[in-house]
């Protein structure tokens, strides 16, 4: 089991996960790491490193602003890489990067993965990176490079894309909470638990993570009722803009125990 | 079929829809639908009544005989200026709200660089009695208000984008987020052969109707359907696609797609995706595109507020790749000068978009008896205080 | 013929030419050639060539379902804002710039109220390469700012008229003394069915045009050639003249024309001739118009620019007095609002002129089978500000 | 030889005439009068009274102005008609009523032409009533009541028609120095100084009388060697503009002997 994916141990553990997403290079360049640190020691089970792009069309207005100044900060792929190149001696929570497919084209597929194994990441999200063009382009190259790759589906995702997507997922489906960009919700109404429900339900073979919306102890609550876990992005991204790197346990506290 | 798409959504490599899956059931079902619904009797019928009625088609092919005397050649304007609304955005917009209709949508958003895809989405909106929010960049507001007013009027809601470069590029990311928030009763005009798939191809097939037309009125001119040139400006490549369609295949027409300059092409302010673009993904789709090394779109600059866009559409990308088409670029300056030199030589004031296309005699030289057509694309209306303040009139 | 013209240039008792010696060479000449000329196949073909090729004639006419359901009538609008320069005013233009060519004539001058017939006028004489001079009214200079910059792209001199009210009018008496100071090398181009004989009738059979093609369209479309209803505003009255000229002796269409009540008819600002005005001269021609008890010309009010004319052309005059055109008086209010109304019902956005026309729905009631067909003269494009202003948009 | 109109009468003299155009009612509203007896006073010879019109669009810039400042003043038909209904007890040289048709009209053509003989009035000048309407439908009532109506030539006007004008008059033509409306110029050249030279050649029934750039001394003599007379307009009106009813006789003076 030594080769098993670290995304894959963390599913496997017998409880509800909090994964946090921020974008790397915000507020300040440098702050990368020490985010990373602080939030595996306070007790964060996952991390979604974001690769800032100029145009991320499926983030709402926070996230963007936070890219914005990460790219102004000086941050770009390579400068990502070197940051996190001796990650792994100091933070072993899962780590996937979730960024634009451009960045990523423009690297090189194929170096990009070797990169990210080489440091150490377990996954990628890639929003505009649809299922079919991953299928039949990618999907070697992330798997030679023990890449997850994750994928996203929403409440007008058809059952049959699920169960498609479900068959070829090997870590966990990300459960957007509704079709909205990140950032534009406060709390659950029945039509999103409904949907949460309808999604348990369907026993996929992968587990599910909630992203969108999720911004305090009670969404969080309400989501891994139905869901292994769930994403914290723009309110993270709000927190830090409010204090900086300090203050992420009071943070993360308020999400665990309310 | 060389030249035009494949049946998976490509342009040779150009193309595809990459996509956020919150986009994929709209995009999927317009995929699935749209060539179906423009085949359907009732559609064609409707779609054409009112390219007729409405917009005032067929728009004419004039023989512009001060401006073919002064390059000593023959030039044909092709008037799509004389449309409803005052540019070729109008005929897709037609088409695209006929589709929107019948895939049962009730909101209609768009993207708008100079605000005449703005205009020809409030003004088809206004048609069916639809409602209508237009996204435009903050600087566009600021340089077209003569539409900006004209979306008002039409009952249409303008939204400001306020991030990037504030113009087309970031106008488009905000449509699309709103496409992304309001998935089920929303069809989204794009306004351009941009975007997913199907959009660059339903959008050409919308815009074809100018080359169709070119046919039959050379034939009735010239006593043949083609062309020696076919020149037309290229923001995403609407209006270029239109009035290339029919001709793609056909390589005795000779294609020139222009693009804007901006302050030069090497100034850092140009909108010359051919020449500055590498291949990428932008707004869904692969193509050229001006970028960093580090994948970050770089923010263009035009003077026209819709040819200042960092991508091109994934046909001409194509086309430029494969050489089918020669790409010249044209800085604002002589862009504003052979709009200027249109207007008091013909009595046509053009776009400035179109000025660009007007300005490439200095550029190519043709022969006497040449038959160039310039697809004319809009009129120059709501660009009338940027000539004023360039040329101190 | 009854309503037309008679051979001494005089509709009933109404037209004539009441003009200083110093005008007479040149309106001589003009009445001795002006038919002709026009009857001339050289003339007839450029004619013909130009209304299609340039100005994008036939203009459709298109039937308005959300307008005709709203008012429970059939109603069409003959779409004059689709041509070239956005009014029927070019329609005209064409006409006398070629006979000017004719004529030997150099040099052309125009007056303008609205500013839609200074751009038609500076817009033919950039295609001919003629020199124009556009007399306009400080007053409309600045409420058709945009027509003014149009004109001053076209490479046209725009002279302002300082005088009376500044407006149409005096525009008017500009260029009449700008014509009696070049009485040689010049042609004046008036922009409606006024003056002195015989330019009523040459610009009522230039415009005569619309009513033509109204003709063999609504064959196509409802199987005869005749309405029901004409419906057209009334400046000077030169689209209402095109509008009515083929129908004017079938008094089974009923003609209605639609002037500027402005601020009320009786509010002492208004430029609602048919009830105000009485028999007298202005511009050299008997007709009615808007006095003092003493015969001085009264300074009209209207928020369009292009109604507000003391005056109406003699067709009109002839019309009003033998009943066979009614005519409804609109205040501006009325007008604004029903160009709003069009532009949200039907993405048309009518100039401030023709939202007159679209406004007398509550005036006059309509039968459901009634097949009206409303001339909209012209787009709203210059009058956005206004729109805009008026609405708090 | 006592019906003989004054006009006539003064066109016999063995001199060159020296005729003056005002707007009345123009500096003031009552110096009508006044200005009359001052120019007879200093040796003008026959006098043009000007109606004022709203719209006198045969005029130049200065007469417009002072006709629309007259209107203004409250000058209207029947003002005028009042101020001048005592004139023949001060005023003896011509007078002839110079305006536009419309004030006319509206005031009833008969009845117009009534009240000037009345008063006294000897002529009419209507630059936009043409010669073949009066013709038709207006000469028997001048006729009738001993009004001449005077007729503009042009360098225009054809022969035939210069002809057909000296026909019908029987005062004298009224000579437009350039075809240009009034106080447009300022001294004359070959072109108008031929154009006089031709007209005197065709030896007319009717005397000529020049106007439209007369100004001064020498314009004044110009056009004398060549006419009967000439007419002083737009720069009499910028005298008074200036001095008001004062220093007409310099004016005068001015023009007779330089
Ligand atoms: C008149 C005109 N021409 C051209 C363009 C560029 O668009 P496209 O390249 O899609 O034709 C625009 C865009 O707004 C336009 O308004
Ligand atoms: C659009 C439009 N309609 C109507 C008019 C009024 O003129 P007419 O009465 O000669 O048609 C104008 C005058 O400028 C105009 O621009």
């Amino acid at each position: 089991m030594t080769n098993m994916n670290r995304i894959n141990k963390k599913l496997q553990e017998d409880k509800k996960l909090l994964s946090i997403y921020f974008s790397a290079g915000y507020p300040n360049l440098n702050d990368t790491v020490s985010i990373l640190e602080n939030l595996e020691e306070n007790g964060v089970d996952m991390i979604e490193i974001g690769l800032p792009f100029s145009d991320p069309l499926a983030d709402g207005p926070t996230i963007q602003a936070s890219s914005t100044q990460a790219l102004k900060n000086g941050m770009t792929t390579e400068v990502l890489f070197n940051q996190l190149k001796d990650i792994r001696k100091t933070v072993s929570i899962p780590l996937i990067i979730m960024g634009y497919f451009n960045p990523m084209l423009q690297y090189g597929v194929e170096a990009f993965c070797k990169r990210c194994q080489d440091i150490g990441i377990d996954g990628l999200i890639i929003p505009d990176l649809p299922v079919n063009v991953y299928n039949e382009q990618y999907k070697a190259t992330f798997e030679k490079y023990g890449l997850i790759n994750v994928f996203l589906i929403t409440p007008q995702t058809s059952i049959e894309r699920i169960n498609f997507i479900d068959s070829i997922s090997n870590g966990f489906i990300y459960m957007v909470s509704s079709a909205s960009v990140t950032g534009g919700n406060s709390g659950f109404g029945s039509e999103q638990t409904n949907y949460f429900n309808r999604i348990a339900h369907m026993t996929l073979k992968n587990p599910q993570i909630v992203g969108f919306g999720i911004l305090d102890n009670e969404t969080f609550s309400q989501a891994t009722q139905y869901a292994k876990g769930a994403i914290i992005g723009s309110a993270f991204i709000k927190h830090l803009s409010k204090n900086g790197t300090k203050k992420i346990k009071a943070f993360v506290d308020n999400i665990l125990n309310s | 079929m060389k030249y035009n798409i494949n049946n998976k959504g490509y342009y040779g490599d150009f193309g595809g829809a990459y996509i956020p899956e919150m986009l994929y059931p709209n995009v999927e079902e317009l995929r699935q639908n749209y060539l179906k619904i423009m085949a359907e009797p009732s559609f064609k019928e409707e779609f054409d009544q009112l390219l007729k009625d409405y917009v005032g088609r067929p728009s004419p092919l004039y023989l512009a005989k001060r401006l073919s005397a002064k390059y000593n050649t023959k030039i044909y304007l092709k008037r799509e200026d004389l449309n409803h609304t005052g540019a070729h955005k109008i005929n897709n917009t037609i088409g695209q709200i006929l589709v929107a209709q019948r895939l049962g949508k009730k909101r209609i958003i768009a993207e708008t660089g100079a605000g005449q895809h703005g205009v020809a989405t409030a003004t088809v909106c206004a048609l069916m009695g639809m409602e209508c929010i237009v996204y435009m960049g903050e600087i566009d507001i600021a340089r077209q208000a003569p539409n900006v007013a004209r979306m008002k009027m039409l009952g249409a809601k303008v939204v400001p984008a306020l991030s990037g470069s504030r113009t087309l590029k970031d106008a488009t990311n905000e449509a699309i987020r709103d496409w992304i928030n309001n998935p089920v009763n929303t069809h989204y005009i794009i306004g351009s052969v941009v975007g997913p798939h199907p959009y660059p191809d339903m959008v050409a097939r919308f815009q074809s109707v100018v080359s169709e037309e070119i046919q039959w009125q050379l034939k009735e001119k010239e006593g043949k359907t083609t062309p020696d040139y076919i020149v037309a400006c290229v923001g995403g490549g609407s209006n270029a696609a239109g009035a290339f369609y029919h001709y793609l295949e056909n390589t005795d027409v000779k294609l020139i797609a222009v693009e804007a300059a901006g302050k030069g092409i090497h100034s850092g302010e140009s909108a010359a995706t051919s020449v500055l673009g590498k291949e990428g993904i932008i707004h869904g789709s692969k193509t050229l595109l001006m970028q960093t090394d580090d994948g970050q779109i770089t923010e263009p600059y035009s003077i026209s507020a819709g040819l200042d866009y960092p991508g091109v559409g994934p046909m001409h990308a194509h086309l430029y790749k494969t050489g089918r088409a020669e790409f010249i670029s044209i800085t604002d300056n002589e862009a504003m000068t052979a709009g200027l030199e249109l207007s008091q030589l013909e009595g046509v004031i053009p776009a400035i978009e179109t000025a660009h296309s007007l300005a490439i005699f200095d550029h190519k030289k043709f022969k006497e008896d040449d038959i160039v057509v310039i697809n004319l694309s809009g009129r120059g209306d709501k660009d009338l205080q940027n000539y004023i303040d360039y040329f101190d009139l």
